[in-house]
């Protein structure tokens, strides 16, 4: 019986123990009639050297293909050490935290954690980790609603140049609780936030403008500028982040004269592998006046009945566990062991590594673009500054195009002529410290070869 | 246990110290030159993050070194009630971590995932299976996600029949506390209703709190009281009849594996814990992943992405597929790589492997109970039979010999055992909620009690002993008042002397 | 600097604490006309990044063929836990356990690792590893001539049955010290020792006598009156055995009346995976009369000052680092961490585990041997009973056989035809648990194809 | 450190437990039978073996507590002179433990093994570049294995030369066992003699014992003795023109890399120890790796099989290639997988680190030596820099204290430091040979000088407490002579109890 230790005479004298005739009769308070009768659905059970050979074929099959993709998941390196240590059974094996005592590995390293990311970001606190950087929005929406002194506003503006995943995660969470989310579009020449359309908002009850930096098409925000004018205008201010971007950005912390006041993303740069979407992480901080309201988890330091230095969760008012329907979310599982690989990454990278990974990205975003806007059919959507991802244009169907890429073994970025059909034939491209010149050329090339399969519309 | 404390990773850090084969390759420093300079310099950072500056040697020593300051199911037993720790298979993790797999990106097109897609496809058709749906969406990415999933698709139901005033939903007292709080995330109103003294729902309760407003509620079953609720087929007639809809939390889901389907007793919506029930590691706090799944008329509600099988082909269903849809939880599709684990999981256990699970798991509890009650311990429900867990109480002890459950709970930690979950459900006074799982054997469930036995003789001679507890641990109990009054979240340089 | 955590003003203060004026000045006692001038045959340092992308091309460009290869290295299943722990940080990093106290789990590790070999071998007594089978061949010569008690002979007889590469391995290594090694050829029928031209040496002053089993060809030999036999003739005998075999067969301790003398083998069967012919582990176990002149670590149970039970090495009076030029041997550094991985394998297993891994072997071979031999100028070169491996006779040349195999993906086994040409074109195969029926049918309908392709000779 | 004392893992065994997911999956019945039908009983097992009968949560919580018993360069700073315990990146075994490379069969055809191949022939071009020796051979599977084969080349050669009386092995006597040990393995006589009081060979005693007898000399430089000798070119000169070779000991190569190279101070043969100087793990005790090195007229002895690169393909070269080899020392090519990690580590380093190694391996040795000597301890060599390690003596505090090397080993443990080596080499009374290497900070230096200091002082006030040491591993000090006396090296069922 796999992963089940019971010999027959174990069973035996167990039974005769609790005094039952059999294993089943320990069921006997459920409803006959409510029995199953078999799972015939399920097949049978597999030896681990079955699926270990049926789990290799089924990689083998997805391949390892050159990737330009980004778009809220990007290919970084990983330092082996991270995972190494990460899936040490004392980590991955262990529940949360909530007896101190036998729990201070994971506890000093969340504390640790919150120590780099609140650093990161420029902020003061910092909890120990949401969901993913989709849900971190929507917990931010809610929060800002809750932890605005002064609107009782249930509106949260979230431009256009938000992820629309993240838009979409937003809507469907926070939607629930009756929060309602204003858009403002993009201005089409540099790619950002359209201030124009963003002041109509001024005098309204609002309670809060989300700002994603870069924001989704790479392209960088006028953050001081659109800081200030919602701080102005009565509204807390929310950064979406991403946090290897801010080892060269300006922190969400110093964006204007105040700073902003949540500052969420996804951790999935830090070291997290991009597995198919998960799991990742969401990180969340803010200012010290508003950890009451933030949910999720927190870690304190401490002392211990002899004086000694400890770490403990803290502020558990805050949680479903304590104030249930009251609670600041009804998260309790988060997303511990990726946030473990990240303070394993950052601790390794350190801040001169991480701004080496930050800028080679950057180079080797802008060499892409040079490579490939300069074949014909293929412009760049938006001047001005931008970070690691870019969007081209193209005169024929983005789809077919990647398709053809996908033939050369590269995937070739993410079509946007969907989510954002006003820029045309729009593709994201993305290159990060992983990418060689001899990938981009090789891209370029493929491209060209891609764009002349593909008929101009 | 590494009885020598370790030091924050911040103490290692001298200015300029660097793990350099970390770094990226030096690209063309004048390619980076021109990049940097496109960025205005009023968007760019100041001063560095303060992260360590540590050699890889450091780390590497520092966070091994903290790791062995945890417990871990990996190195102890951890009866911990409602929370099912179970042994996590390594091979689950060593084929979730397949390079291929790891390197897959979220948007990647589906022929170039026909692999992973295929596990996914297969999962959701295991996970109905064993519950009776007729649907599922491996979207959430935790219990409480998928708890919010369901509540969602209920309030989205009745919606789209034009049900507007529905947002009522139960819970019974001793529901977990996600329960609730998720009813307030979705907007909706909390109704408690009490259990009986035999720990089932209180049926007048419940009548008395059904009504137009009801939009559903939420039960586990085996309950947080560690028994089966016995009236589940009336509990369901009486929410169905009064159009509200039932809720399984599949927090408890390891007790029935295979014996009882959530969707046979009624429920029209369930979550899973697939880091219980399936074995995926709970990783010091997360991540989990709450699948959800449905009964034929919220199918249309479930959250995207869900996947779907086109004759050889599998591809993911979207919104344009669903315009029902919840819509989505989640950037991508929730916790790939945990629903991978619960994959090569369920495969290894298969259909015999399946029902074993609820049976050895009910044994192991109901074993672990007669012990304990022998050896003079009281059950909270003396007259049920065990599920998967159990509670004792120790409310006597409390005010005979002044010793509570936090402080037995400490002292088990001293005896190698981490402590059974304390305090809840929060009705039962001094309680001790208490779950083996099916992956301990009869000898570690025999050291327990021999060990919740000597801290009862130690209770009676010598009650400050066990007060003072825990003694082996890094740390002895921490003052928990203090961590919260004097908030210290972050460490700051000046530390560096403490 | 990889791997090297000086700061400049660390290494400032340290040269001044020194009273050095530069790191090349800590040099100055070596003569200036030996210094290095530069390397330049070795390429600049990559990142780690770098590395790994390059080790994971070199990786995709070998493959993973379906290999029926055997022939001393065989491929089993190896649980994930088994690595999953071995590399732990604990066992991979750290050093012999010489300081007892500091590593009280390497040390009872090797403990319960010697109660289990000695368990499968039936032997009294147990090393804690060798470098791999073929030196464990050759330290058992060595052993057998310093133990005999009777006997001041140099001369080990080790028939052709005997692994070729063990034979060669014992020749370089023994025969400096003046060893002989004498052959027995291989009686044909059933592919064993030719006991007849082995009784030629009864009445010679011979030290001991190697027995393989199963042998080289996978042939089982009649080790009972092997063993009797050279008993009688007043030689040791060297039982040469593949691990996972002993679940099924005798075990060594109890062939004839009364047991061989030394026991030897390599222990990749158990847990340690094929890497290319390495890191692996030789096993040797003896009677208890024999252990002092036993090479290699041993460790034994004893009790600290408090009387509670520990573990340490003992016995190291036998050791070179003790006894220098009159040790056993010069072994030092040996195999642990592949001793760890077989510790942790065969308690995964256990005696029903490693029972089942032999019988599926056994069973498969048969049905390999099956489907092959019914080919067309295919037959089975030996009868009698064997074990998971088969030698085949082709009408043909069999690397050409082999050639056009590798073309389907298929590794078709080893090519006998040079180190024993007296057997014609032979072909040695082997097939494991990890072979299934749809396996063998592929190998089989390849080698139609192969054997269509390739003219008989 | 785990205090909870780990019992063995045949006590958790219990008679038809098994870890039912490692079982292959039943082949067919009849298959099985027939099969072993054709094994004849008298060649059949009769009992089975006493493997433990455990559940795979079991041995991996077993395994997994055990683990946490030991010391490691994971955990801690192991100054252990000689032995080169440095960080071992986790790159290195990451790339090596990649699929296709685990699963490649040693005798897989060089075409499907061109990845692995260029490895291993870089690796040979790296590993003679870095010791300026002419042909490499990677197949000796530790140092002592390297070492006999390097004197069974230097054998090999004589006699290929008809020189049949060269069986003579000059050491000094500081050499480490394993170098008598070798010339005994290679049937030859060993030769020990004397350093002057200043570490370097003496001269006259080298005079005296060459003659035609001689085969040639072990060394390493630096020493033994932790310093560098001196006078090695006229130690070259005085042998070969005795006739003999002279064989380099690679374990001290660390202190030297990319600084001197063995073959320009007139090496002829050589090994390295990769798990030290190329930082693949000692792993509890190996595998390690001990490629060797020759000059060029011992190249056609190397033992076989060598890679060799012929235009743009790789092959092994073996006994018809290299009819002179000394022949096959394993019985394939080596610890493949060991040669892997030290490839991957050479790369990671590459030219430019190379040098550092022996840079910063000597800084952190002569700045520990200074702050020790500081602190007042007697160093063995005073007037010497340090290479890469020293030696500092216990003799003054034995004979004042009472307290030996081996007590203050014993104390260090307590501190969290794993002990320097002790009592070698031989010759220098209650030593303490230490060696950092440069993978260590100053901080862990200067941590490692305060418990030294602090042990001195415990020693001047309380000897006894030193004596008594260590007092906070898992076992108090040991009782050797029992363990040797009282042979008790395989657990036996009725010891359950114990
Ligand atoms: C009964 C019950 N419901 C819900 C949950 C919430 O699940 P999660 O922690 O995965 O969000 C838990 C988990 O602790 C639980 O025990
Ligand atoms: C100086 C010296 N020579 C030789 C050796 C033997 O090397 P190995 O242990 O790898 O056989 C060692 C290792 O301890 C050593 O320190």
């Amino acid at each position: 019986m796999p992963f089940i230790p019971h010999t027959d005479s174990d069973i035996e004298s167990m039974l005769a123990t609790i005094g039952a005739t059999s294993v089943d009769a320990l069921f006997d308070e459920i409803p006959q009639s409510l029995r199953v009768a078999g799972l015939e659905g399920i097949p049978l059970g597999l030896s681990e050297m079955e699926i270990g050979r049926l789990m290799s074929e089924r990689a083998r099959v997805d391949g390892r293909p050159l990737s330009f993709l980004g778009a809220g998941a990007y290919e970084h390196h990983i330092p082996s050490a991270v995972w190494a240590i990460t899936t040490r059974g004392e980590y991955y094996s262990a529940y949360t935290p909530y007896q101190a005592e036998a729990s201070q590995g994971t506890l000093q390293m969340i504390y640790e954690y919150q120590t780099m990311i609140s650093s990161l970001t420029g902020m003061q606190v910092s909890n120990a980790s949401l969901y993913d950087g989709g849900s971190a929005v929507a917990e931010a929406a809610l929060m800002a609603v809750r932890a605005h002194r002064k609107s009782k506003s249930l509106r949260v503006i979230i431009p256009t140049t938000v992820n629309p995943n993240y838009r979409r995660v937003a809507e469907s969470t926070a939607g629930n609780q009756g929060l309602r989310f204003e858009t403002v579009p993009c201005e089409r020449t540099a790619g950002v936030i359209d201030f124009a359309a963003l002041q109509a908002f001024a005098g309204e009850d609002i309670a809060a403008l989300v700002i994603q930096q870069p924001n989704f098409f790479g392209q960088l925000e006028d953050i001081d500028r659109l800081t200030d004018w919602a701080h102005e205008a009565g509204m807390l201010v929310i950064a979406v982040v991403n946090p290897t971007s801010l080892a060269l950005l300006k922190p969400p912390g110093e964006w204007g004269e105040r700073g902003v006041d949540i500052c969420v993303g996804e951790g999935q740069p830090l070291g997290v592998p991009l597995s198919s979407g998960g799991p990742y992480f969401g990180f969340m901080t803010t200012r010290l006046e508003y950890v009451r309201s933030m949910p999720g988890r927190i870690v304190g330091r401490t002392v211990d009945l002899e004086g000694r230095t400890g770490y403990t969760l803290t502020l558990q008012a805050r949680e479903q566990h304590i104030r249930r329907g009251k609670a600041t979310s009804n998260i309790c599982t988060n997303q511990g062991l990726l946030m473990t690989a990240a303070t394993i990454y950052m601790s390794l990278l350190g801040p001169q590594g991480l701004a080496a990974v930050a800028e080679t990205s950057l180079a080797r975003t802008s060499e892409l673009v040079s490579a490939l806007s300069v074949l014909p059919g293929m412009r760049v959507a938006f001047e001005g500054p931008r970070f690691h991802e870019a969007v081209l244009v193209l005169d024929r169907p983005v789809a077919a195009v990647l398709t053809e890429l996908e033939r050369h073994g590269i995937l070739g970025g993410v079509d946007l002529s969907v989510d954002y059909p006003e820029l045309g034939q729009a593709l994201l491209v993305c290159a990060t410290e992983t990418k060689t010149s001899a990938d981009i050329t090789r891209y370029a090339s493929a491209l060209g070869h891609a764009l002349k399969a593909v008929r101009a519309a | 246990m590494n009885q020598i404390l370790e030091k924050t990773i911040f103490e290692y850090s001298r200015p300029g110290r660097v793990a350099a084969a970390q770094c990226p390759p030096a690209a063309d420093a004048a390619l980076v030159a021109s990049a940097k300079a496109t960025i205005p310099q009023a968007l760019q950072r100041r001063d560095a993050p303060l992260l360590p500056q540590a050699s890889e040697l450091d780390v590497v020593r520092h966070f091994t070194r903290l790791s062995q300051l945890n417990f871990s199911i990996d190195t102890n037993f951890y009866p911990l009630g409602s929370c099912t720790m179970k042994y996590n298979p390594k091979a689950c993790n060593q084929y979730a971590m397949l390079p291929e797999f790891l390197g897959r990106h979220p948007l990647a097109p589906a022929s170039q995932g026909q692999g992973f897609l295929s596990c996914m496809y297969e999962l959701q058709e295991m996970l109905k299976e064993v519950t009776g749906m007729k649907a599922v969406s491996l979207n959430p990415m935790a219990g409480a996600h998928g708890e919010f999933a369901g509540v969602a698709m209920i309030r989205a139901y009745h919606r789209s029949r034009g049900d507007l005033a529905r947002n009522e939903i139960i819970v019974p007292e001793a529901a977990h506390g996600t329960n609730p709080a998720t009813a307030t995330m979705c907007g909706c109103i909390v109704k408690e209703i009490p259990v009986d003294a035999e720990g089932d729902v209180d049926l007048d309760a419940l009548a008395k709190v059904l009504g137009p407003n009801t939009a559903g509620i939420m039960l586990t079953n085996p309950s947080t009281l560690g028994v089966f609720e016995r009236k589940i087929e009336q509990v369901a007639k009486m929410v169905h009849e009064a159009g509200g809809l039932l809720y399984y939390d599949g927090a408890n889901l390891n007790a029935i594996l295979g014996k009882v389907r959530p969707g046979d007793m009624g429920f029209d919506v369930i979550h899973m814990n697939l880091h219980k029930t399936f074995s995926t590691p709970h990783g010091g706090g997360g991540p989990g992943a709450g699948a959800v799944g449905v009964s034929a008329r919220l199918e249309p509600f479930l959250p995207v992405p869900v996947v779907s099988r086109e004759g050889d082909h599998y591809r993911w269903l979207s919104e344009a597929d669903r315009p029902l849809s919840i819509g989505r939880l989640s950037a991508f599709m929730g916790n790939a790589g945990v629903l991978l684990r619960a994959y090569v999981y369920m495969r290894m256990l298969g259909r015999e492997g399946m029902s074993r699970v609820g049976e050895f798991a009910t044994l192991n509890a109901n074993y672990l109970l007669a012990r304990l009650q022998a050896a003079g311990f009281d059950l909270a429900y003396p007259t049920r039979r065990a599920s998967h867990e159990f509670i004792i109480t120790l409310k006597r002890q409390a005010k005979e010999l002044n010793v509570t459950a936090m402080d037995v709970a400490k002292r088990l930690l001293d005896y190698g055992f981490h402590a059974p979950t304390t305090y809840f459900p929060l009705l039962v006074p001094e309680c001790l909620l208490i779950e083996p799982t099916e992956t301990e054997s009869k000898e570690t469930l025999d050291a327990f009690v021999e060990a919740m036995v000597a801290i009862l003789a130690e209770a009676e001679t010598d009650a400050e002993k066990v007060k003072g507890a825990p003694y082996t641990m890094p740390v002895r109990r921490l003052d928990d008042v203090r961590a919260a009054k004097q908030l210290d979240l972050t460490w700051k340089p000046v530390d560096s002397a403490a």
